[in-house]
């Protein structure tokens, strides 16, 4: 912006003087912002968690048979992938703080590759399922054809590519920022004196993170092992 | 310059800690226990990470303005949950309608007498 | 003279020389603003004149020069251009934008390049809807509701227009994004929540809803774009879906977007009340909470456009009394209003007519609403012409018209010149008769069982759709009138000074009229309430050089 | 014809009018309570009349306050109450014993009603319905799976309800009074939404059980003699899209003449996967999918036909003393079946006008007669034999 911010003053009646909150700059704003903007996330997939329970409610056995055809090993590493990736962006950020640039762009760099080795790791599954003829579009997934499965297993897998595939797009976007994020502060604009824009994609990570809490245990965890038999009985 | 570096650092590495022990519960709780409830232990303990993420990695932790607001967003998707659920538990002729029972036929018929 | 935003201006990137780039990335508020007003209201133009073939169409029975199909289409389009491009961007996006800064002494909102980008999100939103109109089979022809599984089926381009909504869903979230860190962050010094307009109140909420509400039925659009593209089925009963799902998800969104759009309307209403009965207003604090209480309440209403859906019957009862509350809050503003008048000095001007005028249809509107919220009732009249002329009063009699009272009333601000007394008035009688006699009849035709959405009717029905047709005509001159006045004034209108109608709140201390770049000359300090009278007279006075108190 | 809107023709439609008599003088006492004082101030505070002294600040009045917050609250109570009352009345479905269940199909863009089997076991299927005045009726609805939302709706009884596809929704009533009583579809469908209108017939006891107990297609008895595959075309909605009569497009192409153009096989198809194939100028996904049964396709395809006539003449003839047409065997002369397969049309012709010129191998000359038919004859006899 051509104009330089001049922190002003305002005066009050008993000539009092009031900091008034700049325009520009304004950590605490930005901060602010980028929460509402993470609300809006929430929103997002929480309506895709209510239409996955929906269905959930309606075919329990058919979600837990599809659930126990998924990978645990291949999820659960990502989640320990994730999990980790989330920590070397908290240490890069508070090194950052801390005024270690080097160490900071480090640890971004942990991430990205952390970031990729999930990405990998999902495509590793998708390939599989897509060779056992399950993925979107495919025969299994319409009805009315002599593979197709039963409706509530179809609901299931189409959430499931639908909701993991948003949650992937998600880091490929972090990948994206996190690499916009170096150049920012290989330009001199991050620093720290003003790392916003760290601080707000740290915030951004862990959201990512935060959604696959979630996302995991339901799609991965609610027909593995035993529970298949006991659920089922339980409705 | 952060003064309370190292001690940052340390809480890092112990939160680290404790998600990692709870996802090792969510691992093997489907194959050792409690196996009637496993959807709802799930939930409980994702609820559980949630909880701590948003505290210590995420700062929500003093943070009023930006806490109210993250426990407005939540609390209005869990009564979106409860208003639906109470539709659907209440759903009318389950029985006899196609979308909850797959065993009805798919294909269109003309006499519906079902 | 001094400069004005006219003459100069931030933008996005660079500083480019020509006037014509100078407007396209300016990142002023009030040139957002302003632009967001021209393309606003050329929609509104193109969706009124489409609002029109339905009417001439519905002249009389059979079919007049539309086939149904294509009749499918304009109402959609119609409803779409109205929902999506006019109401829901509108207010917030002119006066929330122009005017929602200077109320609360801010420089511009917190994030001016945010906003510019906003507002070309919208543009592109908006090109694709159009682009509709003419790329695969047409426009989508399934009412703005979308409704599955007749959206997931027909071949007309819905996925387009569903992108579109999508697009423009965004924009709405990331204006309520930052108007709410605005609000929150750039009030003057000593202006607390309670010493705030009540118009900023009423953005305030409303861009509550924008956040919140917007992205349920962002998702809802995603998914049916996947479904159609996929087949996954998950609102196509052959596929195993349900499509009250989809209803439930869409309703999720969409009621609290009538709230989003009542909602500042309600705080033009605020505004205008006090400034032209010369006194305080009564009740600042009840009129405030009662906009979160509406927003509040509105996001757990959804239910009741689903009365005869099939929706459980429990669930009915449930939403029926949600919805009943929402008429209290709603009550208290209006008996506030009144009371306002109360003992005051009532100016007749321009913008206090449209204001009263909107009392009368917007009670209206509300009060059939609350006919509509009685369980059995709207099983009657569910989908009738009695629930298209319900909001068609709380929608065009209600948020329109405050639409139009912010008009006339920032006018003067917004451009420096006052428009001609007189005409502005014969436009306002001849909108609002026009308006009633092509609305009220509709009351009865739907009571009698007018189903809407119908391209061709029943007889009996005639003598409605006649006498609409000739309200219409004449609101269509009012309002042709009123916007041909109005850019008549503009470009050669009388001065009108800063602060013509003896107005208190801050917008009306600025220094220059059109104001200047970056607002007030100094940010103010705030230790007063917003309507302030004494004896018919403001009683805060300025400095405008200093902003010093000088009462 | 809206009839009988004035007499509340369901017993129910007493409740909802009288919520809505009661939410009418609510309405106004509330109208009166807001633009009353709001008019009244604008005049009696007329900038003109008030000298700037007298302005008044006023900002609280708790009494006030408090009056309009919880008045209109009980108000509210009160409609509530009404609102629930008259639903009450609308969705609780009378004992199914002392009812008469009918099924009711709602599809692009018509209205088929199926009943209980009578005491012969027949079904009634009709495009209107028939119910016996004071008697309790619970439809159940649904629309075909693939098919989009409708709503049915009844403005002379004050009720509606969604038709969803794949799910089941019901609605009941008792009609006291006799008429004719508009349906209209409330929820949008596309292009023939609203055209797809029916009638509620509320006729005497004793006119229905008649009617129920026989086989005739309406109450209006002399009708009955429309043909089985015309029933088929209407129950099944093909004339909300079709036309019969002339060369006019509705939604899909007009059939008149269909079957002169194409065999029972594509026809066949046509219903069964009717996006196989599309016809010019129109486009895939808007015709449902039928599976009808072998004796209403047989009708249907009659109805196309229109072999009512042909079949008359085989029979009248005795050409079904020699041959047989629905199986290979052989009575006196060939079988009939499947042989517009081996014959030509022409061949046909000359073998009933001429048995004798040209006898097919197995079989000896001068038994069959030679039959002296009208050209016109001819040809549905013919059409009949082909249609076999
Ligand atoms: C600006 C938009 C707007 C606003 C503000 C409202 C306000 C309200 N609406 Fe409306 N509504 C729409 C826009 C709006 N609506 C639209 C677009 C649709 C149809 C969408 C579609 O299907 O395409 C719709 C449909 C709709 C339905 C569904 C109808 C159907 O499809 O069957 C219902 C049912 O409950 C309803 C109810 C209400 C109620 C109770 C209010 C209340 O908020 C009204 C409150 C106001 C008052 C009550 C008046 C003032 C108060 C007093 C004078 C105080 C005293 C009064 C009492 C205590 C009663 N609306
Ligand atoms: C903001 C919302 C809004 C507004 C203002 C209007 C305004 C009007 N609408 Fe409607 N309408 C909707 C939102 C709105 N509408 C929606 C959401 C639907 C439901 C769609 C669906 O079913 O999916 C609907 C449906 C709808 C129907 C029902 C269709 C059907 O069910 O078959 C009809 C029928 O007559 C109708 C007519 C009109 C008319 C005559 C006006 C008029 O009142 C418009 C009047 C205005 C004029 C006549 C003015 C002329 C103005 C100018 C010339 C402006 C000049 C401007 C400049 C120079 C900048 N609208
Ligand atoms: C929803 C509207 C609709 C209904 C109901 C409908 N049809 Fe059709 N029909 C069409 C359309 C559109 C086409 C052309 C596209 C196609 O073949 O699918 C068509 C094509 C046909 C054809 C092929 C015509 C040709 O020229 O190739 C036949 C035969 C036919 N329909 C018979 C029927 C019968 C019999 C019924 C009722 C049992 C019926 N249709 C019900 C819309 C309909
Ligand atoms: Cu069927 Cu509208
Ligand atoms: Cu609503």
């Amino acid at each position: 912006m051509s104009h330089e911010y001049v922190p002003e003053i305002a005066v009050d009646r008993d000539g009092k003087e009031h900091e008034v909150q700049g325009w520009q700059g304004d950590f605490y704003g930005g901060k602010l912002g980028f929460w509402l903007f993470m609300l809006t996330e929430v929103m997002m997939f929480g309506a895709m968690f209510l239409v996955l329970t929906y269905y959930f409610s309606l075919h329990p056995a058919d979600f837990l048979e599809a659930s126990s055809e998924l990978n645990v090993l291949l999820g659960g590493t990502n989640t320990v992938v994730l999990l980790i990736s989330a920590l070397t962006m908290g240490l890069g950020l508070l090194k950052m703080r801390n005024g270690d640039i080097a160490g900071a762009k480090l640890m971004i760099w942990a991430t990205i590759i952390l970031a990729l080795l999930f990405l990998g790791i999902k495509a590793v599954e998708w390939t599989n399922e897509y060779q056992h003829g399950v993925f979107l579009g495919l025969d299994a997934l319409q009805s009315g054809n002599e593979h197709s499965k039963p409706f509530g297993q179809i609901l299931f897998f189409g959430m499931y590519f639908t909701m993991t595939g948003l949650h992937g797009f998600h880091i490929i976007i972090g990948i994206g920022l996190m690499l916009w994020l170096l150049k920012r502060i290989n330009a001199g604009k991050v620093s720290t004196e003003h790392h916003i824009l760290h601080f707000n994609i740290a915030l951004y990570w862990d959201l990512v993170h935060l959604i696959w809490v979630f996302v995991f245990p339901y799609f991965y965890m609610i027909g593995a092992g035993d529970v298949v038999g006991g659920v089922i009985n339980a409705h | 310059m952060l003064t309370n570096y190292k001690t940052l650092k340390a809480g890092y590495y112990k939160v680290l800690i404790g998600l990692l022990v709870l996802t090792t519960i969510t691992f093997v709780q489907p194959y050792m226990f409690m196996l009637d409830s496993t959807f709802g232990i799930q939930m409980l303990i994702g609820a559980v990470k949630a909880w701590i993420i948003l505290m210590y990695y995420m700062h929500l932790k003093g943070e009023k303005l930006i806490g109210w607001t993250v426990i407005f967003a939540v609390a209005l998707v869990v009564v979106f949950f409860a208003i639906v659920v109470v539709d659907v538990e209440h759903f009318q002729y389950k029985d006899a309608s196609h979308i909850t029972s797959q065993e009805l036929d798919v294909t269109h018929t003309t006499s519906h007498e079902k | 003279m001094s400069k004005t935003y006219f003459d100069e201006t931030h933008c996005a990137i660079g500083h480019p020389k020509s006037t014509f780039m100078q407007w396209m990335l300016t990142v002023d508020h009030k040139r957002i603003g302003l632009m967001y007003a021209a393309v606003i209201f050329t929609f509104f133009f193109v969706a009124v004149a489409v609002a029109f073939t339905l009417r001439l169409e519905l002249f009389a029975p059979g079919q007049q020069f539309l086939d149904p199909n294509t009749y499918n289409q304009v109402f959609t389009l119609h409803g779409v251009i109205m929902v999506f491009l006019f109401i829901i961007p509108g207010i917030p996006a002119v006066f929330g934008n122009i005017v929602m800064p200077l109320m609360i002494g801010a420089k511009d909102v917190s994030f001016p390049r945010l906003n510019w980008f906003t507002f070309w999100l919208y543009i592109f939103g908006a090109l694709i809807a159009l682009s509709s109109l003419w790329t695969g089979n047409g426009f989508a022809d399934t009412g703005w509701t979308f409704y599955a599984p007749y959206s997931l089926n027909t071949d007309t381009n819905v996925i387009t227009t569903l992108v579109a909504a999508f697009v423009l869903g965004m924009a709405s979230i990331l204006t309520g994004l930052n108007f709410i860190v605005t609000i929150h962050r750039l009030r003057a010094p000593g202006m607390d929540f309670f010493k705030m307009p009540l118009f900023v109140w009423g953005i305030y909420a409303t861009a509550w809803i924008q956040l919140l509400a917007t992205p349920v039925v962002g998702i809802t659009l995603v998914l049916a774009i996947l479904e159609k593209t996929f087949g996954i089925g998950i609102f196509d009963p052959a596929k195993g879906g349900d499509p009250i799902l989809f209803e439930h998800l869409f309703w999720i969104y969409s009621h609290p977007a009538v709230y989003l759009m009542i909602l500042p309307a309600f705080g033009i209403m605020s505004e205008i009340i006090p400034a032209f009965s010369r006194r305080e207003v009564f009740g600042y604090r009840t009129i405030a909470l009662s906009s979160a209480a509406i927003a509040g309440i509105g996001y757990l209403v959804w239910g009741h456009h689903l009365f005869t859906s099939g929706m459980s019957d429990i669930a009915k009862v449930i939403f029926s009394f949600l919805t009943f509350l929402v008429a209290i809050p709603t009550g208290i503003k209006f008996y506030d209003w009144v009371a306002t008048m109360y003992k005051g000095k009532i100016i007749l001007s321009v913008p206090m007519l449209w204001a009263l005028g909107t009392m009368i249809t917007f009670v209206i509107g509300g009060l059939t609403g609350v006919t509509i919220a009685m369980v059995g009732p709207d099983i009657h009249l569910q989908d009738t012409y009695y629930t298209v002329a319900h909001f068609h009063y709380a929608m065009l009699g209600g948020v329109v018209f405050l639409f139009f009272a912010g008009l006339h009333y920032w006018f003067p601000l917004v451009t420096g010149k006052m428009y001609p007394e007189g005409k502005a008035k014969i436009a306002f009688y001849l909108n609002f008769i026009g308006f009633n006699v092509l609305w009220f009849p509709m009351f009865i035709a739907g009571y009698q069982g007018m189903p809407r959405r119908y391209f061709d009717y029943l007889p009996e029905f005639e003598i409605y759709h006649q006498v609409a047709f000739f309200g219409a005509v004449i609101f269509i001159s009012g309002l042709v009138y009123m916007f041909y006045v109005l850019i008549k004034a503009w470009k050669n209108g009388e001065p009108s000074g800063t602060n013509p109608w003896n107005a208190t709140t801050l917008e009306w201390h600025l220094p220059t009229s059109p104001p200047p770049l970056e607002n007030h000359t100094k940010v103010p300090y705030v230790d007063f309430r917003p309507y302030e009278y004494h004896h018919g007279e403001p009683v805060v006075k300025f400095d405008l050089k200093t902003m010093k108190r000088i009462d | 014809m809206l009839e009988g809107f004035d007499s509340q023709a369901a017993t129910f439609a007493a409740d909802v009018d009288q919520a809505l008599y009661v939410n009418l003088v609510f309405s106004i006492v509330l109208f009166i309570s807001v633009i009353g004082p709001m008019l009244f101030f604008a005049w009696k505070y007329r900038a003109s009349k008030v000298k700037n002294e007298d302005i008044e600040n006023v900002v609280h009045h708790t009494g006030l306050e408090i009056t309009w917050t919880v008045i209109p609250t009980i108000m509210m109570f009160v409609l509530f109450y009404y609102g629930y009352s008259s639903m009450r009345a609308l969705r609780t479905m009378p004992d199914v014993q002392t009812s008469i269940p009918i099924s009711v199909i709602g599809q692009k863009w018509s209205w088929g009603y199926t009943y209980p089997a009578n005491a012969n076991g027949y079904v009634h299927k009709t495009s209107e319905l028939y119910v016996p005045i004071d008697k309790n009726i619970i439809l159940s609805m649904t629309a075909p799976i693939n098919d989009v939302l409708h709503s049915f709706f009844v403005p002379a009884f004050r009720m509606k309800e969604d038709v969803v596809p794949g799910r089941i929704t019901k609605q009941w009533f008792n009609s006291p009074t006799l008429g004719s009583y508009d349906i209209e579809c409330a929820e949008f469908c596309g292009t023939r939404h609203s055209y797809m209108l029916s009638k509620i017939n509320v006729i005497s006891k004793a006119d229905y059980e008649a009617w129920f107990n026989s086989e005739k297609r309406t109450p209006g008895a002399e009708d009955s003699k429309v043909s089985k595959g015309q029933d088929v075309f209407e129950t099944n909605g093909c004339n909300g899209c079709h036309s019969m009569n002339d060369d006019s497009i509705i939604v899909g192409p007009s059939l008149k003449g269909i079957s002169d153009k194409y065999d029972a096989q594509y026809i066949k198809d046509a219903l069964t996967k009717p996006d196989k194939d599309i016809p010019e100028g129109f486009s895939a996904g808007v015709m449902p999918a039928f599976n009808l049964s072998d004796e209403e396709m047989s009708e249907l395809l009659k109805f196309f036909n229109n072999t009512d006539k042909g079949e008359e003449l085989y029979m009248n003839n005795g050409c079904n003393g020699c041959h047989s047409i629905d199986d290979d065997s052989v009575l006196v002369g060939p079988s009939l079946k499947n042989i517009s397969e081996k014959r030509s049309d022409t061949y046909l012709k000359d073998a009933i006008k001429a048995p004798n010129k040209d006898v097919p191998e197995g079989f000896s000359a001068g038994i069959m007669p030679a039959f002296a038919l009208s050209d016109a004859e001819m040809k549905e006899l013919v059409k009949y034999i082909k249609a076999k």
